[in-house]
């Protein structure tokens, strides 16, 4: 197992934002946590990558205690952050932003095959390698961001909401170099509001409310289940549900 | 009760020490009324840097009228109040689109354009060497020359101004400053016209400010721009940060206190700007809540103290 | 005005620009990266003077040794003010500030001790003579801090945009938490813009030494400035903080000698005073270094 | 004629438009969920009303009257009264404290009052009316706690509390929620519905949790990408298609090849 969260509790002062949720990652696969917003989903992510810290459970990586690592050694470790609503630098261009996003590596050799890597993912940065980041469309900033995180050769990527904002035919490209990347073996968990789209990327999900994992199973089967979408619209229960849409 | 303690002693005093020590007293007075009315206006959250400009304004108003409208002394202070309130409301008003440090930062230009234009217009100001023969001070036909009249006269002043500012602090209006600092968006939709709020508790300030310029005009006899200068200010931040500004206490505690400390370090002289400078930084760091902060904890069982610090031995721990 | 008063004062504005421009350059940079509004930045200038005026005049070393020594120094003193100061009052800007007018107090009365108190110090010019166009003059000593503002903000903008400290640097000025989110501790970046600002009012102040009346209080007047030339370019601009220093140290030169002193002041101020109403985030908007 | 309407109504950040061309009418007795995804401008829509933001383009008509542009404070005595997403009171305050505060239009002073002391007939009645609102609310027990004491729970219902207190005909409560555990969640529902039984009070309800508005709004006003998306009962709106699209997304976009 690659990542595991067990029980964890995060708090903003007094409001329990996490309560007590598990969740394991699979080395090679994408993990996506959905839900309605307010559900948790940016504070689990916020929380793995030291952001936060959990009011108590414990956060597993590799094997090791992450729970108490600051947010600047978290790369160390192998996890690239993509934070939700992108923050680029919006004042540096695109190729620097990639070279911050490879801060912590040396090898000058390796450096430079991340950039040919990224730039083969997204051939629209290296169009625009000298433009200012903040100039960028919302798309391409999303992809920028993206890019930044593959920089630090990441094990793991944690993905706030990719597809926020972002027109159809945006989405329909970030969701195939999501794609892309799980097929040469990245490791993604991947935070979305946009369920089925999430669903159908994933091979795994926890569907969150409140704070608290209320589904979780193969994404395939998931995607099936009437549940979810009781859970997103508030009814309680199906049958109530359907007899109130039959009368409606 | 503790009140009229302290009054009853300030009333004796005078005449049991020595005249500089009886000027000492006044100035204090003056700068008890100018510190609490500093704290007043930071009650809405607007930490200025121009509350001694303030007083300038309105020790100029009474060196002016007084000099040339022969307006008396009793009339003249609380006019010099008036006109203070008046500019301060004026200036206010540009400044509403700033808050926090920008706030503060405006503030102090709008204070040194005014410093300035002492500085700079010679008819009336007087230019760098501002305005010298302010008419002596008479009160019912007192000579207020006389270090202890004019003693009594500031104590009455600073009396009746720090009721006045403790009634304030206790309204209702008040508490609508505290909200403002608070959060001024929630006050603002609770009703609160925060502009107008703001502009009333920086007016009031400058009132009380121009009282303690008028005071400091009289006592000198001379005026120029020099005593309203920054380092001034400076000074009145440190008692303010020192005793807290939390409570109404707070400013107080820390004129008193540090009034004493200057006293006592009269041989001091040259190092004293480092000794204040470093009992600044020093509040800043570990006390910033000031003096007043501490009052609480005087209440708590001696048990706690001990769980308390008991508590802080093991952040000391490494790891 | 005249031609030869039109050059002298042309000539003393881009010196007075120059002298603005290495001052208010390193406020900008330590309050564009976490917002430390540094008080005492006009004492480090001072403090810069008088280092050259030990090592210079008493120790009798190269004027350019007592330069070079002067910039390390101070440097250390803007990192020592972040260690103290700034990391304690964290997110208050104000606390920050009024911490640092104790440091300046704390710094005055420690230049005092250290070199004596009564007369300005006086230095010998180290280059004689003045550059004549026409009727105007201009001392060379005066025209030297022209290339070194120069070469200085051409290094720093070297070290902004093509050293990948420097970079790290922007990006924390612009999303401190992305940044950390790459592996850039943002503390040792608020170090090194506290480092800089040190260094940039270190060499301004040892570079104006020989002409300017050194005394434990010069920094005063020169702070002012500075905070002026921030708030008119941009708080968080670097660019800003450049472009504001030639205007302004052309208004100040040019009303000086049209006018008067006070005068100009009061316009600078007044400048200062109508940005902060009007166009609070500075000439040059919200850019960032 | 509703109690308010809003006709038109845009506003936008620069070239961004984050409310386009809305209508909503609410009439008085109502309560009117608005709902719609992340960003979808439900905020935006709040503040341009509330007087938090001034509005780009169009009206809002509060019992007839031009509301737009107003300083919150002004529509805030003029009867309509919001809340805040994020817990929003004076800490330093107690409970009643708060509601006190929160009296201020109906405890007008001057600063002479203040001084001479001659407002305290109107500080008793203000303060029976702070100490009903803190009943009505079930903040009783709490009464003298400071605020930043109280559990979130009673946070948010001291927000509501406040709201109250300023005697509104509309309220207008931003995720009241939001945060909540089940229990408290409930109680706020209840108490939602008791402040138009009760107290004839008018309520617009932005909220994440749909369970919440599912049950007590009437009618819900979707908005999706600035602009109205569906109006209509509870039932009406889950059963709406582009409402489940909105908020599950589609795979559609994918295409073929996935």
């Amino acid at each position: 197992m690659l990542l595991a969260l067990k029980d964890v509790w995060v708090h903003y002062r007094k409001v329990a934002a996490v309560r007590g949720i598990s969740i394991s990652v699979e080395e090679g696969e994408i993990v996506t946590l959905i839900g309605a917003n307010g559900a948790g989903k940016s504070t689990t992510l916020r929380t793995i990558s030291g952001l936060k810290r959990p009011s108590s459970g414990a956060i597993e990586f590799a094997g090791e205690r992450i729970d108490t690592v600051a947010p600047d050694q978290i790369t160390k470790f192998g996890i690239a952050h993509v934070p939700e609503g992108r923050h680029v630098f919006p004042y540096m261009s695109v190729v620097e932003n990639l070279e911050i996003g490879a801060y912590l590596r040396t090898d000058k050799a390796a450096i430079d095959k991340g950039y040919e890597e990224v730039f083969e993912h997204f051939p629209r940065l290296r169009e625009r390698r000298k433009q200012q980041a903040g100039t960028l469309s919302g798309g391409e900033q999303q992809m920028l961001a993206m890019g930044r995180a593959l920089m630090s050769d990441p094990k793991l990527i944690l993905m706030d909401e990719p597809s926020l904002g972002l027109s159809p035919i945006m989405c329909r490209e970030i969701a195939k170099i999501i794609r892309d990347l799980h097929q040469l073996g990245r490791t993604i968990v991947l935070v979305e509001q946009n369920a089925r789209l999430a669903l159908a990327l994933a091979q795994k999900g926890y569907v969150l409310e409140t704070g608290s994992i209320v589904l979780d199973g193969p994404a395939q089967e998931l995607r099936q289940n009437d549940e979810i979408k009781h859970t997103y619209l508030g009814i309680a229960s199906t049958g109530e549900a359907d007899g109130k849409s039959d009368n409606a | 009760m503790a009140v009229i303690t302290v009054l009853a002693v300030l009333c004796v005093i005078p005449f049991h020490m020595g005249l500089s020590r009886v000027d000492t007293a006044t100035v204090f007075f003056i700068s008890v009324i100018l510190a609490v009315s500093y704290r007043l206006i930071t009650t809405t959250g607007d930490w200025g840097f121009a509350h001694i400009i303030f007083q300038g304004v309105g020790a100029y108003a009474a060196a002016l009228l007084g000099k040339h409208a022969g307006i008396p002394f009793i009339v003249m202070v609380p006019l010099a109040g008036l006109v203070t309130a008046l500019v301060g409301a004026i200036v206010m008003y540009p400044m509403l689109r700033t808050k926090g440090f920008g706030f503060f930062i405006t503030s102090f230009a709008f204070g040194e354009l005014i410093r300035m234009i002492w500085v700079k217009v010679k008819d009336p100001f007087g230019g760098v060497g501002g305005i010298i023969n302010i008419p002596m001070p008479e009160l019912f036909g007192l000579k207020l020359f006389s270090l202890v009249n004019y003693y009594f006269a500031c104590m009455v002043f600073m009396v009746v101004s720090v009721f006045i500012m403790w009634r304030i602090d206790r309204s209702r209006i008040a508490n609508a400053w505290k909200a403002i600092h608070t959060d001024d968006m929630l006050a603002e939709c609770m009703g609160v016209n925060v502009a107008r709020y703001r502009t009333l508790a920086f007016t009031v300030g400058c009132f009380f400010a121009g009282i303690a310029g008028a005071l400091v005009a009289y006592r000198l006899g001379s005026i120029d721009p020099h005593n309203f200068n920054i380092n001034e200010m400076v000074y009145l931040v440190i008692w303010v940060v020192i005793g807290g500004a939390a409570t109404f206490w707070g400013p107080l505690i820390g004129v008193t206190l540090l009034t004493v400390v200057f006293e006592l370090s009269r041989e001091l002289e040259e190092w004293r700007p480092m000794m204040f400078g470093g009992i600044l930084i020093m509040f800043l760091i570990f006390l910033p809540g000031g003096i007043e902060s501490l009052l609480p904890a005087l209440r708590r069982p001696p048990s706690e103290h001990y769980a308390r610090f008991r508590k802080w031995l093991t952040t000391l721990r490494p790891g | 005005m005249d031609l030869d008063t039109f050059v002298q004062t042309l000539l003393n504005s881009i010196q007075t620009s120059s002298v603005y421009a290495l001052v208010a350059v390193g406020l900008a940079m330590a309050f564009g990266v976490m917002k430390m509004a540094n008080f005492a930045h006009g004492e480090f200038y001072m403090i810069g003077a008088y280092v050259l005026y030990q090592v210079y005049q008493l120790w009798g070393l190269n004027f350019w040794i007592g330069v070079v020594v002067a910039i390390p120094v101070v440097a250390l003193l803007g990192v020592a003010t972040e260690r103290v100061i700034f990391r304690n009052t964290g997110a208050n800007i104000l606390a920050g500030f009024m911490a640092t007018v104790g440091l300046g107090f704390v710094l005055q009365v420690a230049a005092l001790q250290i070199w004596g108190h009564g007369l300005m110090k006086r230095i010998d010019t180290p280059y004689m003579g003045a550059a004549e166009i026409g009727d105007a003059h201009v001392g060379w000593q005066r025209l030297i801090i022209i290339p070194c503002a120069i070469a200085m903000l051409i290094a720093l903008r070297w070290f902004l945009y093509n050293v990948k400290l420097g970079k790290a640097l922007r990006a924390c000025a612009q999303d401190p938490e992305t940044a950390s989110l790459q592996g850039i501790k943002v503390r040792n970046m608020t170090m090194l813009a506290m480092a800089i600002a040190g260094a940039s009012a270190g060499l301004a102040g040892a570079l104006m030494a020989p002409v300017a009346a050194i005394t434990p209080y010069m920094g005063h007047h020169i702070v002012i400035i500075a905070f002026i030339v921030i708030v008119v370019g941009g708080t968080a601009s670097v660019g800003g903080a450049v472009v504001a220093a030639i205007i302004l140290g052309f208004i100040h030169t040019f009303v000086t000698t049209l006018v008067d002193s006070t005068t100009a002041a009061m316009v600078g101020v007044g400048i200062m005073a109508l940005t902060l109403v009007v166009r609070p985030q500075g000439l040059l908007g919200r850019e960032t270094p | 004629m509703a109690l308010l309407e809003v006709r038109n109504l845009s506003k936008n950040f620069g070239g961004l438009a984050a409310v386009s061309e809305f209508d909503l009418d609410v009439e008085e007795g109502e309560i009117r969920g608005i709902i719609g995804p992340n960003g979808a401008g439900k905020t935006t829509l709040f503040n341009v009303i509330s007087g938090t933001l001034r509005p780009s383009g169009g009206s809002i008509n509060f019992e007839g009257q031009s509301i737009a542009g107003k300083r919150p404070s002004a529509i805030a005595a003029m009867g309509a009264v919001r809340t805040f997403q994020r817990t929003a009171l004076f800490e330093d305050f107690d409970t009643m404290g708060n509601v006190s505060i929160a009296r201020h239009l109906h405890a007008k002073e001057t600063i002479f009052g203040a001084i001479l002391g001659t407002a305290r007939k109107m500080e008793l009645a203000n303060e029976r009316r702070a100490e009903e609102i803190i009943e009505f609310i079930g903040l009783g027990e709490v009464k003298h706690e400071l605020a930043i004491n109280l559990s979130h729970g009673h946070q948010r219902a001291l927000n509501v509390a406040m709201a109250l207190a300023a005697e509104p005909r509309l309220l207008m409560l931003d995720e009241p929620v939001a945060g909540m555990n089940p229990g408290e969640t409930a109680v706020m529902t209840d108490i939602i519905r008791n402040l138009r039984k009760d107290w004839g009070i008018t309520v617009i309800l932005v909220e994440h949790d749909m369970r919440t508005v599912m049950d007590v709004c009437e009618q819900i006003t979707v908005i999706n990408f600035g602009r109205k998306l569906a109006e209509g009962t509870p039932d009406e709106i889950v059963s709406n298609d582009d409402v489940i699209e909105a908020y599950l997304g589609s795979e559609d976009i994918l295409g073929e090849d996935f």
